[in-house]
């Protein structure tokens, strides 16, 4: 295992986002996320990065096989601990280069982001990692572009190579498919099945079709909680997951 | 005369292309419902309706005239409500003053401020209560009613249900019914009996398209198509 | 050798800038004197000016430093100006415990900008919590109480809002390396005996030695700055710009450095101070603590472009030369050639007859000079001011860049190679062309 | 330790019992009603000021920086029509009328002014950086001010000092002290009580009691749901505009007879920057806040003015106090007394 938590709760005033979730994600496994609209995805994951402060409950990340406890500490944390994120809205840095978006964020990782007085160009290391990823997710190409330039489907891409800088232990994957066109969908699923070779992911995802062929493992959201967790077939065939999407509406008597 | 008319619109957000050509329409006195899984494009084809978003290409028309490009309060000066997702309440603002600024008749204000009382006799006892306080259910009851008092011809009404309880859902389905029998309906909702239950005809929207059609009464969820679009 | 001829290569735009700067005292009294000199002197900087384009662009960089890279628009910039400005009179004139007037200035200069690195971290502590609109104003909260406060604190001078003038330095301030009294010369504005300097052939006024010591610790500032910015730092603070949720998510403590960049662009803006004092010999509460003159480095910022740092010193030289030209004084003693601004131009060249014309009711083009051109460079500032933030929203040097596709320094030589690679291609064609026929 | 500050310590140790005498002194009632009286003029001031400013900011985002100077406009174009109606001769009762005249000839050129400039100027800027709005409106101080010094200068009067023509033109019994239960109040801080109770008298029963109002408080929560309700929120961005600019013309039409502020070019400034302080304490954008703010504001100011002129020997001491609260609001609680923690952002 290489990420835990243990009955993760997030309350905004009376509503309940996120309720006694306790989930695990193995060591090199693909585990995607879903569930209805408002089931509470985005809010764990803003809970399991720092973003969001959990009400109660706690995150915990292997780090060198030992447990670390990641619960209330600010995202700039969990990241240099090796949990990285893309988002469902594409968030990169607009007017830098696409190299640089990802350079900026290899170097979050090293111990050179603190020193003024000498060039940026004299730290290779950082402008190497930032090749390689840009390589690894079909960037070169358009490297010295600004990141506002990209087509959609390239800023998804590049969404996830930043996520990639400073090599993370765990992926969390944020609608990597959203808004991409039908045409270039399959860009960035192989992309997802790719990183998912040596990274543990956490995917969220509407597209079945997608999370039926990549996951290992699926786990079920539905208002706040988990209602089922087990590889894709079993999912496939789970009643509750069925009403949960489709809904589970009678019509009263009353009136 | 067709009331709504949305042909072949393509919108962006920014350069993401969220609506691929999508093409419907909505008679008068009808109720109809666009379903599909989450970020398909259901809110951005109501929101491309209200020009609240514009489409790069297609139109929208209402009885026949083109209102693409045109302000948002100018369409909606046609008839047409919007019963947003979230409700957007004006929460500072009290029950009725929520309901007064939807009145568009401003000759008519008392008028129609009873007939709404009348058709949701609950909201009277917290006309003078902000509307931030009230409960998420309440909250749908008021964003119903501010469609009915602005004498709209077609409401616009994005997942009524949810994050309510069961219980709630199935009064807020009753008012909405009750509603519907003024004016015609473009209902967005992820609960498909509901949906079924309420229209008389359905868009299945995927990937910013409409991959089927067609009347309520012939599909159930045990249809190959609906499962493929909607559910695990 | 090489090294060093390779670092000037690849700065070729910045080495000619300084050249052309540093002969700039020289050209100009060159070409003032020539035939067309009094049309010259209306349009071209005087030496005095430019010592002031100097400072004040100094105090506009820094405040890009931090408003331009990090986003956060620091509205109180003023305080650090005025900390720095402050500190060298005060130093001089004895006010400050421990230290004897006769301090040299390049230390009080220093202490000034040490100063004024305390202040930004205690008012930076605070300030950084927010953000947008209720950072400018916290700031512009903070620099206004210090305001308020010099203007009216009697420790300073007997009359604190007339603010203060050295009392007890008689000689000018020294720039250079202290202790080696060969390696330091005089800066003083026109009204006070500066050193001047004759070598050989160089004859330097006192004007002229101002202008290149100010200018020395300027560049140096300018450059320690630049490769700030060009530093993983810069680039951090860049990203912060850019999207801080994002730099946040991907591992950056953005306080720190937000705080950072406040720090480092307090302590130029503090040199900046100190130089203006040193030069200028006396302060106000409204030249230095006031918030317009961070409303100045802003308009100097806006004008030559927002988030380039040389941009600052360009809008600063825009606006120092527009207020020349339509001001009304006559050429100091210093200069025998021409008038300074278009006014007296103006009154010399249109002729008494041309003046004395009636406009309209009475009016005549005499007055119509005198009310429009009249010293009222705020106001032609301020129109301008309107159209670049309509039209030219990245100000001059950002517009350039635009065009150019990168920064100056590394994009102009390339398009000059690009042109001068066809040009040797395409001309003994177009020659042989031409000859043919 | 050098003598000087030796000297201050001495100084506090004096002092000690001094400010206990002192305290007892401005505690007294006598004392305390008549800096309440002082303090609640400045309110009425700086809420007339304020009004606007704060509705601008509630419905459209816009922090208006040109704000001090249309309120020097005002103070101004206030005087002028003061100064032409006004002669020597001219009795008490005839005055009131001739400021009641400039009121409204001010409030109409100015609302007009303003809506005009929404229109031409701010509008094109609503899709951009907000930093942009804040650089036009700092533009346009600049040129304000300078025109107004251009044409006030051509006219012969001085434009930093105040103008005595148009403080000339005040009734007397305005600048008579008046002794009620034992307590002196002079005339004209009754008159400025009066008008900025009117005014919030009346902006509130336009806000709460109009259609417009209405209009104005739902696209102050949320423009986009207002919009599709059918209601042109731009048309009333530009009404709030002109009105907001309208008010604040007006109060200077008030500081041009008040001899602690005058109409003079500085005044833009002077009146930008406490406005600042108001509407941030209030919480931008909400009317109500930045009302008990000025109460709050005009209090300070005028307990702080009592000890500068009676115990602390530092003139500085109510302005340095005013930007102390600002920076310790925007500390504590910086949405401001009355303002939602997210605003700001629109």
């Amino acid at each position: 295992m290489i990420l835990r938590t243990h009955g993760l709760t997030r309350e905004f005033g009376g509503l309940v986002a996120v309720d006694d979730v306790d989930f695990s994600l193995g060591d090199g496994e693909l585990c995607s996320l879903i569930g209805p609209n408002g089931a509470g995805k985005t809010t764990f994951f803003n809970l399991l990065t720092g973003t969001l402060a959990p009400t109660r409950g706690t995150v915990e990340l292997n780090v060198d096989d030992e447990w670390v406890d990641l619960t209330g500490r600010p995202p700039h944390e969990t990241a240099t601990m090796g949990l990285h994120r893309s988002y469902q809205i594409t968030n990169v840095f607009p007017t830098s280069t696409v190299r640089e978006n990802v350079r900026i964020a290899a170097q979050a990782h090293g111990t050179d982001s603190h020193k003024l007085w000498r060039s940026v160009q004299s730290f290779d290391r950082y402008y190497e990692e930032a090749d390689a990823i840009l390589d690894r997710v079909g960037l070169s190409g358009v490297a010295a572009e600004t990141a506002q330039s990209l087509s959609h489907g390239e800023k998804r891409q590049l969404e996830i190579a930043i996520a990639l800088a400073g090599d993370p232990d765990v992926l969390l994957l944020d609608e990597p498919n959203a808004g991409v066109s039908s045409a270039s969908i399959d860009i960035v699923v192989d992309l997802i099945e790719d990183v998912a070779q040596d990274h543990s992911v956490l995917l969220v995802e509407h597209n079945m079709d997608i999370v039926m062929n990549v996951s290992d493992r699926i786990v079920v959201l539905n208002q706040g909680g988990v209602i089922a967790d087990g590889p894709p077939e079993e999912i496939r065939d789970n009643e509750r997951v069925q009403e949960a999407y489709l809904g589970g509406y009678e019509r009263g008597e009353a009136a | 005369m067709t009331l709504l008319e949305v042909d072949d619109v393509h919108t962006y957000y920014g350069q993401s292309h969220i609506l691929e050509g999508v093409s419907l329409t909505v008679e008068a006195g009808e109720t109809v419902a666009l379903i599909g899984r989450n970020g398909v494009g259901k809110t951005t084809t109501l929101r491309t309706i209200l020009q609240l978003t514009a489409p790069r290409r297609g139109s929208v028309r209402i009885r026949g005239e083109d209102v693409t490009g045109l302000g948002t309060h100018d369409v909606a000066r046609r008839g047409l409500g919007w019963i947003p997702e979230d409700r957007r309440m004006f929460s500072e603002l009290s029950v009725e003053e929520n309901l007064r600024i939807a009145v568009k008749d401003t000759d008519r204000v008392g008028g129609k401020l009873a007939h709404a009382f009348e058709v949701f006799p609950d909201l009277e006892q917290f006309r003078d209560k902000k509307a931030g306080a009230l409960s998420g259910g309440q909250q749908q009851m008021v964003a119903i009613a501010r469609g009915l008092v602005g004498d709209n011809d077609l409401l616009l009404v994005d997942e009524p249900s949810e994050g309510l309880a069961p219980l709630i859902v199935e009064t807020v389905a009753e008012s909405l019914r009750r509603v519907s029998s003024d004016t015609s309906l473009l209902l967005v909702e992820q609960n498909f009996p509901l949906a079924m239950d309420l229209a008389d005809r359905f868009y299945l929207l995927d990937n910013g398209q409409v991959v089927e059609q067609g009347s309520t009464d012939d599909v159930s969820r045990e249809d190959e198509q609906i499962r493929r679009h909607l559910s695990a | 050798m090489t090294a060093l001829r390779s670092y000037l290569r690849r700065r070729v735009v910045l080495v000619a800038l300084v050249a052309f700067l540093g002969a700039y005292p020289g050209l100009h009294n060159l070409l003032v004197s020539s035939p067309v000199g009094t049309e010259l002197a209306l349009v071209l900087p005087r030496v005095e000016t430019m010592v002031s384009v100097f400072y004040f662009g100094l105090f506009a960089m820094s405040f890009d430093f931090v408003s331009g890279y990090t986003g956060y628009l620091s509205f109180g910039h003023a305080a650090f100006f005025g900390t720095g400005a402050y500190t060298v009179i005060l130093v001089a004139n004895g006010k400050i415990p421990f230290l004897a007037s006769s301090t040299p200035f390049m230390l009080s200069l220093l202490l000034g900008a040490v100063l004024a690195v305390m202040l930004a971290l205690l008012i930076g502590a605070v300030s950084f919590r927010l953000s947008g609109v209720y950072f400018a104003m916290i700031t512009l909260g903070f620099a206004q109480v210090l305001y308020v406060f010099v203007r009216n604190w009697d420790y300073l001078s007997s009359n604190p809002r007339d603010g203060m003038s050295v009392l007890e330095h008689p000689a000018g301030f020294e720039v250079g390396v202290p202790g080696i009294d060969a390696l330091n010369l005089q800066i003083a504005s026109a009204d006070f005996v500066g050193e001047t300097i004759s070598m050989g052939w160089i004859q330097l006024s006192a004007a002229e030695v101002s202008y290149y010591m100010v200018g020395l610790v300027v560049l140096a500032c300018y450059l320690a700055m630049r490769r700030a910015l060009r530093s993983p730092f810069g680039r951090t603070m860049v990203a912060i710009r850019e999207n801080e949720e994002r730099a946040r998510a991907i591992g950056y403590d953005t306080f720190r450095y937000k705080l950072g960049a406040f720090t480092v662009s307090a302590f130029f803006a503090a040199i900046a101070g100190g130089l203006f004092a040193g030069y200028a010999r006396s302060v106000t509460p409204e030249n230095t603590f006031f918030f317009l003159v961070s409303g100045d480095a802003l308009l100097a910022a806006i004008l030559g472009g927002f988030g380039t740092l040389a941009g600052p010193l360009l809008g600063r030289l825009f606006h120092e030369s527009l207020s020349e030209f339509l001001s009304d004084q006559a050429g100091g003693p210093h200069i025998d050639v021409g008038q300074l601004g278009l006014l007296p131009y103006l009154r010399q060249t249109l002729g008494e007859s041309t003046l004395a014309t009636e406009l309209y009711n009475g009016f005549t083009v005499g007055e119509f000079v005198e009310v429009f051109v009249n010293g009222h460079e705020s106001l032609y500032l301020g129109v301008l001011f309107v159209l670049f933030v309509f039209y030219v929203p990245n100000g001059l040097l950002g517009s350039v860049q635009d065009r150019l596709g990168g920064t100056v320094g590394s994009e102009l030589p390339a398009a000059v190679r690009r042109l001068w690679g066809r040009y040797r291609t395409e001309l003994p064609t177009t020659i042989r062309r031409l000859w043919g026929r | 330790m050098t003598g000087a500050a030796l000297a201050a310590m001495s100084d506090v140790a004096v002092a000690t019992p001094l400010f206990v005498d002192s305290l007892l002194d401005f505690l007294d009632p006598g004392t305390l009603a008549s800096v309440f009286v002082d303090g609640l003029s400045k309110a009425a001031l700086y809420v007339m000021i304020t009004a606007g400013l704060t509705l601008i900011f509630g419905l459209m985002g816009v922090l208006n920086f040109a704000h001090g100077s249309l309120t020097m406009i005002g103070a101004y174009a206030g005087g002028l029509v003061l100064v032409v109606l006004v002669s020597d001769s001219t009795g008490s009762v005839a005055r009131i009328g001739a400021f009641f005249a400039a009121v409204a000839v001010v409030f109409a050129l100015l609302a007009v002014a303003g809506a005009g400039i929404e229109m031409k100027l701010v509008r094109p800027l609503y899709d951009r950086n907000p930093l942009y709005q804040i650089l036009l409106t700092f533009g346009l101080t600049l040129v304000l001010d300078e025109l107004v010094e251009i044409i006030v200068h051509f006219y012969g009067i001085q434009p930093t000092h105040e103008w005595q023509a148009a403080m000339a033109t005040k009734p007397a019994f305005l600048t008579a002290t008046y002794s009620l239960l034992g307590l002196s109040v002079v005339g004209l801080d009754l008159f400025e009580i009066a008008f900025g109770v009117l005014t919030v008298v009346a902006v509130w029963a336009f806000l709460t009691r109009t259609r417009y109002g209405l209009y104005i408080r739902a696209g102050s929560e949320d423009s986009e749901m207002t919009e599709a309700l059918g209601i042109n929120v731009r048309r009333a961005f530009t009404v709030v505009f002109g009105l907001g600019v309208g008010i604040a013309a007006v109060a200077g039409v008030l500081l041009a007879w008040d001899v602690t502020w005058g109409a003079s070019v500085p005044l833009a400034a002077e009146t930008l920057l406490p406005a600042f302080v108001v509407v941030i304490v209030g919480g931008l954008g909400t009317f109500r806040g930045t009302v008990a703010a000025a109460i709050i504001v005009g209090l300070v100011d005028a307990t702080m003015t009592w000890w500068f002129q009676n115990v602390v020997d530092f003139p500085g001491l109510p302005e340095m106090t005013i930007f102390l609260i600002l920076v310790v609001m925007l500390v504590v609680r910086p949405q401001g007394l009355f303002g939602v923690a997210e605003v700001g952002g629109h």
